[in-house]
């Protein structure tokens, strides 16, 4: 069968499981959504994660258990059939167009000519988009076994599910989308998923605002999306990609060196990637959103939904390539994210903020490659990101699943033996986005980094912080590792006696995700490797979407020499950060608290994560009041109060101010004119004394008036 | 026929003889056959009957002959589509006013003969009012009217209230008429002819700043704004509606304004309007007083808490209305004035009837409170008011809304925008003191069971009204012919 | 049946009406069962409309002309192009379904009750068919009265003041529009030397750009306090949090659509120039754009459930304003459907705080919260109402607002920078209402035994869901539907609209060069 | 001339004077009298004014009929302690300026167009008409052809006038 | 001595009407009040009287017997008024009667 015809099928088999989960959940799995609780001291406790013992609750479960991955594998598998067959295509492009979605009017475009403002229902299937369904329905599918046992306990299993197909079906949408407009509505659906998803445990409220505040954040890069999407209809006349980049192509527009309207879009469209890939400023949403369950940490909030972002700049790419400045900021925003993140990542004790962090790094990462022009290099370390990170985040769930839901490192140590599967994929993952050569993370690393220091739109600076990213990212996986699974276990003796390695259902999934986090990388081996074939499959795949980016971003070649130096020194990095790391957590404990102690103030500036959270409470929220206090407490209540992240303090001045406007300025007007006219009443009553001369006085006064009106004229 | 009397002279003169006469016959049955008062109804309405059939062969004759006018008595009196318009008016009140009062008068305890007689009394002075082309025969007319309305005023004459409103009335409207009779005199003095055509030609002679012409505008139209209760003549209005007997204060809002209304006209516009040479001098005036009259009646409205009070100063406020018609002057505005008169008779004397239906024994039934909750007792009644309200303050689909576009329509065409601007506003105001009366018939609750004081002529009436109010409203067209065919000459 | 179709539309509530009269006040459940059937009587007739309509013509349809009051040259003329078509179809819908949903909340002077919203129902759809001024301006007031009753006599503590402010402040709008009414009319008869009220003879005045203004400002005062835009709006707080449910979802989804209407069918056909005219266009989309922030901003503060909804329209009205006067076809475009989306979403949000309001009898949020336990399929309802108002893609307020936005931005980008500023509001406004009702532990005792949505409330839902899904998936066949109309008032303002843009430029100032203008200043 | 001229001055004090006495009177009778001396002297400039019939209805309707009935009334409102109530209204001032303002004004107009208020007959050099036919002939000649409606119509006033005082006055009809 | 102009008898009217009016406006005995309306159309007769000689026009004294009968009518009646007034209220003082106001 025609896979290449179909794909507008690959979505909907996910919306149909979500479908089914919608109306007949409650019917498979008849436990109530979630127990009422009035007392909210409950609601700490009840987590949501499943208490020991795990035995599938009922055929309807079974039932739901069985469809949601169902369906995903099926669209797993349509992916790959469409992507062999497309692979066999030369122009290795498919459009298929369903019908006219948005079909607007026509209007002017910004040169004058009319144009229509339409956005088809249509799929665009190329090397690019291959990837990403791959990747989606792929490591999607593995989270869903995952969480079937995962969730197993838990209320709301087939609400679950159903927001999880729904994602994987926005997502798909988003990644498979033939124009601008559609591709964003599977943007705001994934946000719209990743708001369900991380209130899942909607009576907790921290997850509800959590929930709140990413969708909110995610709103203000939207809103600069919107903005760029508009723009690009004034400018081309269209959304569609290839229409655009045929216009491109066709030499209509030049690079701009100053801002330019291109430069305007290109930078529209990636604030609002930064609101979604979580870049610096906008990435306080994606620590947050780890109040959600951790398969959806994995899924969305390490391997899909936040590399939209990248995925959308790779898709403007020839875009970009016009822009050179704003590849520049793109670049910069990219490296600070990276190193920012990192930092902050070297002393959190919470196992999923680290990796919460790390991804927001190992973004970073993606950016400063689309920013200096590699856009293939960035999809590469996206592909081989959404592996380990996966893994990561699956493993520490597994951790916290065997540690009965504690997720704090200082009461764990010496899982190794304890869990060693876990042990030994998260081994496998660490080492992968450590940069160990062999592993995925390597090569994908490797290769930004010798484009940043080569490639026309790099530096040496953004290099260098490159670079010491490396460096911290494996001091911290490290950390990290040391301080569950080695050294001796300060596990709470009542946690210690149910800890247990988690079912198959978990396992496995870990297993292939570590798997494909050792071999995906060997798509992309360094060109000095001098490997062929499969070896550079994955650039010479993508070759053909990043065409025009190519002939501009083909550098005169450097001498091997250096680039082999560099590797050596990143590898050197990284072995020297997990050797320091292992004789900082392991070989002799004592001596991070000492180096705490000694830089207490750099020590805090990092645990309370640059202060960003706090600076925004100050700038936005209502700092000037209360600065002080638990910081992620004060902010969430802020914002709270406030009513939205952001212009919480400003939004509250003004709504008062708006308020009192309305009842004192237009209805006090409104209030005004009527008290007066009642208030003249009553004048005009009491004229009318009842005393008949005053009457008759009145009608002389007329009189008066009447002949003095004679004697004014 | 002798040349005293000549056959015209009778033809137009029937309905004016028929009303006298009739008013005799009342005085006379019910003196030699008293309490006989069901006979008094009958011979009231017989009375008007023959007084319309009289109008019907005068509007027959000339509409059948072509004449604008025919005119009778060397002149003193002239049949015009004007005058037989305003005459219709006159009867239909009287005829609402008869077939409310029976009922209203048993419940009042004051049930005499001399009431019907001062009814077509009345008639007979605003025929004159209406057809008069003399000063004296004007002046005389507005005296026979104003006196029968002295009169039945104080009729209640236990009731202090009544007294006290008779007494005042009489007062001022012997002051008013002085004045207007003085401006006659200077008017007299111009044109050494009493007839308003003489006159015309008089002021016409001298130029318009002229102080004699002057001296008789200021005086004269002291009496005339008096009858129409403008601002500042205003004040005895109130007090004569709320203490006058209700029926009586119908009567007196609807056809005592019209009629004075009519006058007016004949003195400052319609041919031969003597005044109407002379309209730069009394427009600016008139512009003032209106806007007066609008001001003052709406908003002393705005606080009354007695329905016959209220509607008193919302009639004050009507009577700006008509003015602006008249300032306007042009044909809109005068064929808005007779638009807004007719719909006003409807209109009015349907809120009154209303008010009327509620005094029964022991209940005055003129206190907002008095219509708490009629939504329920009687949600007829409650209907057919909020109907009239509507149609009071303008709200289309309603008669009001039709008087209310002629006038804004003229004012609009002769460029008075700010005048139209202020009397759209004011249409404002007097939404909300109207929907006080709505809210408590509405919204509020009940206070008192006793069963509404009914009777078959006040239903009739009322019902009557009520249609006409719609009607007029959703298909205005033949009521707007007769008011074109009336008045164009 | 063609020719006559729409008087059917027009007077099938009033005939229900006259039927309901007869039924006996005690016979409560026959009355309702008859305003129901009515009503939905209503709706069904009105289906003709949508399918024996063409859309390839431009002009009107279903044209209905009779002489109606000669003597003023008032005719019966009525007539539906797209635009009509679609706010028709909206008020039968809407106000079937409000009648539905007050089965159980009116308990009162059912018969009074449900006469007014028949008398309503034809008021409004009075007001979309009428190509007459004159009767147009009689159906637009005769909609004050019932809605005055149905604020003043069911409404909440403060109906009074509510219900009599409503009405003071349309009626002194609707007033001076008269007067602008007037100043065509007789325009007309001077330079025609007859008297008309038909909008197509109008159409032919040539008025100096002085009267135009004047008349426009006229008219503007009428519709602005209708919609209601920015100074004008503070009645519809107060309406909307005393009016009973059902009222409510009609004056929010029906009501506020014809001062939109008016703007659309009157002032920019009748005034082209004044409405091309850069002061003008610049104030009303300030006061749009002011009134979609403000609109926003003060519903994050509002305790009260329904208050912050009433606030809310006044956002989304601030949409369809400013896609008004962008002055071209997806402005316009949009501007409809999204009055249209308006009247759903909002019909929806009010529904749902009718349910939950039937149950509890309050609407403070803070009364609330966690609800999702207890009403799940509430819940979920309230979610999708919530989502399509936010203007989620895949659901109906995003075509709108995403259409309006093009618009904007087609005209002026920095005013669309605002308006989308104004999109970000939304979501945080309605997701924190939403949090605050449904999230979280069920923090009241009393919401502890709520019961879920019934058959009947889910019916009401039901249909309005439907509708936004499919608006948001496949809004097609309504582009179709108002392209013609929106083509020719486009053509009417700016005549050279669609030859392009370089005499578009020279004629309005509205279109920034290309380069000159960068929209993040 | 002259006779005329002084007898008209005696008759404008006399009335004048008298209707100043008449509202400045304490006593209603007394008012009552000097209001009879007050038209006394505008009988008598009806007379100046060869309008010998209108001198006689004067004496003989006003003086004869109106202050009879105003005297009737005094005594029957025995108005003793009202002539021992204050007289005069609070409002005397403000009322005694805006007359006087008027007074003012008219004097104004009449300074101010004096010319327009000399009146002269239609037909100059009008023959004596007191030596033709008496006053009352042509009185009686205009006022039964001409006004002989008006006529009509005060008969009913006075009916009505007689109806409306016995309706009022009567205790109970 | 100049001779007698219809402009003397106009002031003459002229003050007398005034007188008429104020006694309208001060006094509070009703009785007087009607007395003092009957000065203001005595006023108006001197006026009609002295145009209808300075004109030579007769109808100026018709008017006047007009005026005369109107005054005896609205006498009566107010008279008559006055006693029903009287009889509830034992008072003909005008500023007494005021029930009805505001």
């Amino acid at each position: 069968m025609n896979f290449l015809d179909l794909i507008w099928l690959i979505p909907l088999f996910p919306l149909a499981g979500a479908a089914a989960m919608l109306f007949l959940g409650r019917k498979l799995d008849p436990q109530p959504p979630s127990e009422v609780m009035l007392a909210p001291d409950l609601a700490a406790e009840h987590g949501g994660h499943p208490h020991g013992g795990h035995h599938h609750g009922g055929a309807g479960k079974f039932i739901v258990s069985l469809l949601c991955p169902g369906t995903v594998l099926l669209s797993l598998i349509f992916s790959i059939g469409a992507a062999w067959q497309l692979s066999q295509l030369p122009d290795r492009v498919h459009q298929v167009v369903k019908f006219t979605w948005l079909a607007g009017l026509p209007f002017q475009t910004a040169s004058g000519e009319m144009a229509r403002f339409t956005a088809d229902w249509g799929f665009l299937l190329d090397p690019l988009s291959a990837v990403m369904i791959l990747v989606v329905t792929g490591v999607g599918f593995l989270i869903h076994v995952y969480s079937i046992g995962y969730m197993a306990h838990d209320n709301g299993y087939y609400r679950f599910f159903g927001y999880l197909n729904l994602f994987v079906f926005f997502m798909l949408t988003l990644v498979l989308a033939n124009n601008y407009p559609l591709l964003f509505v599977g943007w705001e659906g994934v946000g719209l998923c990743s708001y369900l998803l991380i209130g899942f445990y909607f009576h907790k409220k921290s997850a509800a605002d959590a929930g709140k505040k990413a969708f909110i954040v995610n709103r203000v890069g939207d809103s600069a999306f919107i903005l760029g999407m508009l723009l690009t209809f004034a400018v081309f006349g269209t959304g569609r990609f290839l229409d655009i980049n045929a216009a491109i192509g066709a030499g209509q527009f030049h690079a701009e060196q100053g801002f330019g309207i291109l430069t305007a879009i290109a930078i529209l469209f990636f604030i609002g990637a930064t609101g979604k890939s979580a870049q610096f400023p906008l990435y306080t949403w994606l620590p947050d959103a780890m109040e959600g369950p951790t398969p959806v940490s994995a899924l969305i909030h390490a391997a899909t939904m936040v590399t939209a972002g990248v995925y959308m700049v790779a898709r403007s790419a020839p875009l970009f390539q016009l822009t050179p400045n704003a590849g520049m900021i793109v670049a910069t925003v990219g490296a600070f994210t990276a190193i920012l993140a990192a930092s902050i990542a070297l002393v959190q004790y919470d196992i999923k903020r680290v990796l919460a962090y790390s991804t927001v790094s190992q973004l970073g990462y993606m950016f400063l490659a689309l920013g200096v022009g590699a856009y293939w290099v960035a999809v590469f370390h996206l592909f081989t990101h959404a592996f380990f990170k996966a893994l990561l985040f699956l493993g520490s769930g597994s951790v916290i699943h065997a540690m009965s839901g504690e997720q704090d490192m200082r009461r764990m140590g010496g899982l190794k033996d304890k869990i060693p599967v876990t042990h030994w994929t998260m081994w496998v993952g660490s080492v992968a986005i450590a940069g160990i050569p062999g592993f995925a993370g390597f090569f994908s690393k490797d290769e930004i980094l010798w484009q940043t220091w080569s490639a026309p739109g790099g530096s040496t600076l953004l290099w260098g912080v490159g670079i010491a990213t490396a460096a911290m990212t494996a001091f911290y996986m490290w950390r990290l590792m040391n301080m569950t699974f080695y050294g001796r276990s300060r596990v709470a003796p009542e946690a210690e006696a149910h800890i247990h390695e988690s079912p198959r259902t978990m396992t496995v999934p870990l297993v292939a995700l570590a798997a494909g986090s050792v071999l995906v990388g060997w798509l992309g081996t360094p060109k000095v490797w001098n490997l062929t074939g499969i070896f550079h499959g994955f650039e010479n795949w993508l070759a053909p979407v990043f065409a025009a980016a190519h002939e501009s971003g083909e550098h005169a070649h450097h001498d091997a020499s250096i680039e082999w130096l560099l590797m050596g020194l990143s590898v050197g990095l990284a072995v020297a950060g997990i050797a320091l790391a292992r004789w900082f957590y392991h070989v002799n404990p004592s001596i991070p608290d000492a180096l705490e102690a000694r830089f207490k103030p750099f020590h805090t500036v990092l645990s309370r994560k640059w202060y960003v959270d706090e600076i925004y409470d100050f700038l936005f929220v209502n700092g000037l009041s209360k600065g002080g206090g638990s910081a992620m407490a004060s902010f969430d209540q802020r914002i709270v109060d406030g009513g939205v992240n952001g212009a919480g303090w400003l939004t509250r001045f003004s709504s008062r101010l708006s308020i009192w406007w309305d009842t004192w300025i237009i209805d006090g007007a409104v209030r005004f004119t009527a008290f007066t006219v009642k208030l003249l009443s009553y004048p005009m009553c009491l004229l009318q004394t009842g005393r008949v001369q005053t009457y008759a006085l009145f009608m002389v006064a007329g009189i008066l008036v009447f002949f003095g009106y004679y004697m004014a004229r | 026929m002798s040349e005293f009397y000549t056959s015209t002279d009778h033809f137009v003169l029937i309905p004016a003889i028929m009303l006298a006469l009739f008013g005799c016959a009342t005085l006379l049955f019910d003196f030699l056959v008293p309490h006989q008062r069901r006979f008094l109804l009958v011979i009231a309405l017989a009375g008007l009957a023959f007084t319309g059939y009289g109008l019907w062969q005068q509007q027959a004759y000339l509409s059948s002959t072509g004449f604008a006018e025919l005119s009778a008595f060397n002149g003193v009196v002239t049949i015009d589509g004007f005058a037989l318009f305003f005459n219709w008016m006159f009867l239909l009140a009287a005829l609402i006013m008869v077939l409310v009062s029976y009922k209203y008068l048993e419940v009042e305890g004051e049930h005499h003969g001399e009431y019907y007689a001062l009814v077509l009394f009345a008639q007979c002075g605003m025929f004159f009012l209406a057809a008069g082309t003399d000063l004296v025969t004007l002046f005389v007319g507005l005296e026979l009217m104003a006196l029968c309305f002295y009169i039945m005023v104080g009729f209640l004459r236990g009731e202090k209230r009544s007294n006290e409103a008779a007494m005042k009335y009489l007062l001022l409207g012997a002051f008013s008429s002085g004045f207007l009779v003085y401006g006659f005199s200077v008017l007299y003095g111009m044109a050494a002819s009493t007839k308003l055509t003489d006159v015309a030609a008089a002021v016409a002679a001298r130029q318009a700043w002229d102080p004699m012409v002057f001296l008789a505008v200021a005086t004269t139209s002291v009496g005339l704004l008096f009858k129409i209760s403008a601002v500042p003549f205003h004040m005895w209005a109130p007090d004569a509606y709320e203490g006058a007997p209700t029926s009586v204060t119908a009567y007196l809002s609807v056809a005592s304004k019209a009629a004075s209304l009519a006058f007016l006209m004949r003195i400052f516009w319609v041919y031969p309007g003597p005044l109407a040479a002379a309209r730069e001098v009394w427009e600016p005036l008139l512009i003032v007083v209106a806007i007066a009259t609008l001001t003052v009646g709406n908003f002393a409205a705005i606080n009354q808490t007695n329905v016959k009070r209220l509607l008193a100063y919302s009639s004050i406020s009507h009577a700006g209305y008509m003015l602006l018609g008249l300032i306007a002057g042009n044909d809109t505005g005068i064929k808005g004035v007779a638009v807004y008169v007719l719909v006003y008779t409807f209109m009015n004397m349907g809120a009154f009837m209303v008010v009327i239906a509620l005094r029964r024994k022991e209940i005055i039934g003129e206190d907002l409170d008095d219509f708490a909750g009629l939504a329920h007792r009687s949600p007829v009644y409650a209907g057919l008011m909020l109907l009239f309200l509507l149609s009071l303050a303008g709200i289309p689909p309603t008669a009001g809304f039709i008087g209310k576009y002629y006038i804004f329509l003229a004012l609009m065409e002769t460029g008075h925008y700010a005048l139209a601007v202020l009397a759209v506003l004011f249409a404002g105001v007097a939404l909300y003191y109207y929907f006080k009366i709505v809210r408590s018939m509405f919204v509020r609750e009940a206070v008192e069971k006793t069963p509404l004081a009914s009777s078959f002529g006040l239903r009739l009436a009322l019902g009557a009204s009520g249609l006409l109010t719609l009607v007029i409203g959703i298909y205005p067209e033949p009521f707007l012919r007769l008011a074109q065919t009336s008045l164009m000459r | 049946m063609d020719q006559h179709l729409l008087s059917i539309v027009l007077f099938t509530p009033l005939v229900g009406l006259a039927v309901l009269l007869l039924i006996p006040s005690r016979a409560v459940t026959a009355i309702k069962v008859w305003a129901n059937v009515a009503a939905f009587i209503g709706f069904l007739v009105s289906l003709p409309l949508v399918t024996r309509f063409d859309r390839t013509a431009g002009g009107f349809q279903f044209v209905e002309r009779a002489d109606w009051i000669p003597a003023l040259g008032v005719k019966y003329f009525l007539g539906i192009d797209g635009i009509s078509l679609l706010l028709i179809m909206l008020t039968t819908v809407v106000g079937f379904l409000a009648i539905l949903s007050s089965w159980n909340a009116i308990t009162e002077r059912v018969k009074q009750y449900y006469a007014m919203f028949l008398l309503l129902q034809t008021g409004m759809l009075g007001v979309f068919m009428a190509l007459d001024f004159f009767l147009f301006y009689v159906a637009w007031e005769v909609v004050l009265v019932p809605m005055y009753f149905i604020i003043g006599v069911w409404g909440g503590p403060r109906k009074l003041y509510a219900a009599i402010k409503f009405f003071l402040y349309t009626l002194a709008g609707s007033v001076l529009m008269l007067l602008g009414i007037l100043t065509l009319y007789f325009q007309h008869y001077q330079q025609f030397g007859f008297f008309t009220f038909e909008i197509s003879e109008l159409m032919k005045l040539s008025l100096p750009l002085g009267i135009q203004q004047w008349v426009f400002w006229a008219f503007f005062l009428g519709f602005a306090i209708k919609v209601p835009m920015f100074p004008f709006h503070t009645w519809l707080p107060d309406a909307h949090v005393e009016a009973p449910t059902a009222g409510s979802v009609v004056l929010a989804s029906v009501l506020l659509k014809m001062g939109t209407y008016g703007f659309i069918r009157f002032s920019l056909p009748l005034l082209p120039e004044a409405s091309i005219h850069q002061t003008i266009v610049r104030v009303l989309i300030v006061l749009s754009l002011i009134g979609i922030l403000y609109g926003a901003l003060v519903s994050l503060m509002q305790k009260d459930w329904k208050k912050l909804v009433a606030y809310s329209s006044v956002s989304h009205l601030g949409f369809c304003t400013l896609g008004i006067f962008a002055l071209n076809p997806n402005g316009l475009a949009g501007s409809v459907l999204q009055q249209v989306n308006h009247g759903i979403s909002t019909g929806m949000l009010f529904l749902v705080i009718g349910v939950i309001y039937e149950r509890r009898h309050t609407r403070e949020i803070s009364e609330y919260g966690g609800l999702a336990h207890v009403m799940p399929v509430f819940a979920t309802v309230f979610a999708i109402a919530m989502l399509s108002s936010a203007g989620l893609p895949l659901l109906n307020g995003f075509i709108g607002e995403f259409t309006i936005l093009q618009g904007a931005f087609e005209a002026n980008r920095v005013w669309a920078a605002f308006a989308v500023l104004g999109i970000i509001f939304g979501a945080a406004y309605l997701l924190w209402l939403y949090q605050r009702t449904m999230l979280g532990q069920v923090t009241n005792a009393k919401n502890l035994g709520l019961p879920d949505l019934s058959l009947r409330e889910l019916a009401v839902f039901v249909p309005l869901i439907a509708w936004a899904f499919w608006i948001g998936v496949y809004p097609k066949p309504y582009f179709d539907i108002l392209e013609k109309p929106v083509q020719q008032i486009v053509e009417r303002v700016r005549p050279d609209y669609y030859q392009g843009k370089a005499p578009a430029v020279a004629r309005s100032p509205l279109l920034p060069a290309a380069a000159s203008v960068s929209n993040h200043e | 001339m002259l006779t005329d001229t002084l007898l008209f001055y005696t008759f404008a004090v006399m009335v004048l004077s008298g209707g100043i006495l008449t509202i400045t009177r304490r006593n209603a009778v007394h008012s009552a009298i000097s209001l009879i001396v007050s038209l006394l002297g505008v009988a008598g400039l009806y007379l100046l004014q060869r309008a010998e019939f209108l001198f006689v209805v004067q004496i003989i309707l006003y003086v004869g009929g109106i202050m009879l009935l105003f005297l009737f009334v005094i005594m029957l409102v025995n108005l003793d302690e009202a002539a021992r109530e204050r007289q005069f209204h609070g409002q005397w001032a403000l009322a005694l300026a805006c007359v006087a303002g008027v007074a003012l004004q008219i004097g104004y107009v009449v300074w101010r167009g004096a010319g327009s208020f000399q009146i002269a007959a239609a037909t100059p050099a009008a023959p004596d008409p007191a030596a033709a036919t008496g006053n009352t002939e042509r009185l009686a000649d205009v006022l039964f052809s001409e006004y002989l409606l008006p006529f009509e119509l005060a008969s009913v006033l006075l009916l009505v006038a007689v109806v409306g005082s016995v309706v009022m006055a009567k205790r109970r009809l | 001595m100049h001779p007698i102009t219809p402009l003397h008898y106009l002031l003459l009217s002229a003050a007398l009407l005034l007188i008429g009016t104020l006694g309208v406006l001060i006094r509070r005995n009703i009785v007087v009040v009607l007395m003092s309306i009957e000065l203001i159309l005595n006023a108006v007769n001197i006026n009609l009287i002295a145009f209808s000689n300075s004109l030579g026009n007769i109808n100026g004294q018709v008017f006047a017997i007009f005026v005369i009968a109107v005054a005896v009518a609205e006498a009566a009646v107010g008279l008559g008024i006055l006693l029903a007034l009287f009889r509830n209220r034992a008072t003909v003082l005008a500023d007494e009667i005021d029930l009805l106001k505001w």
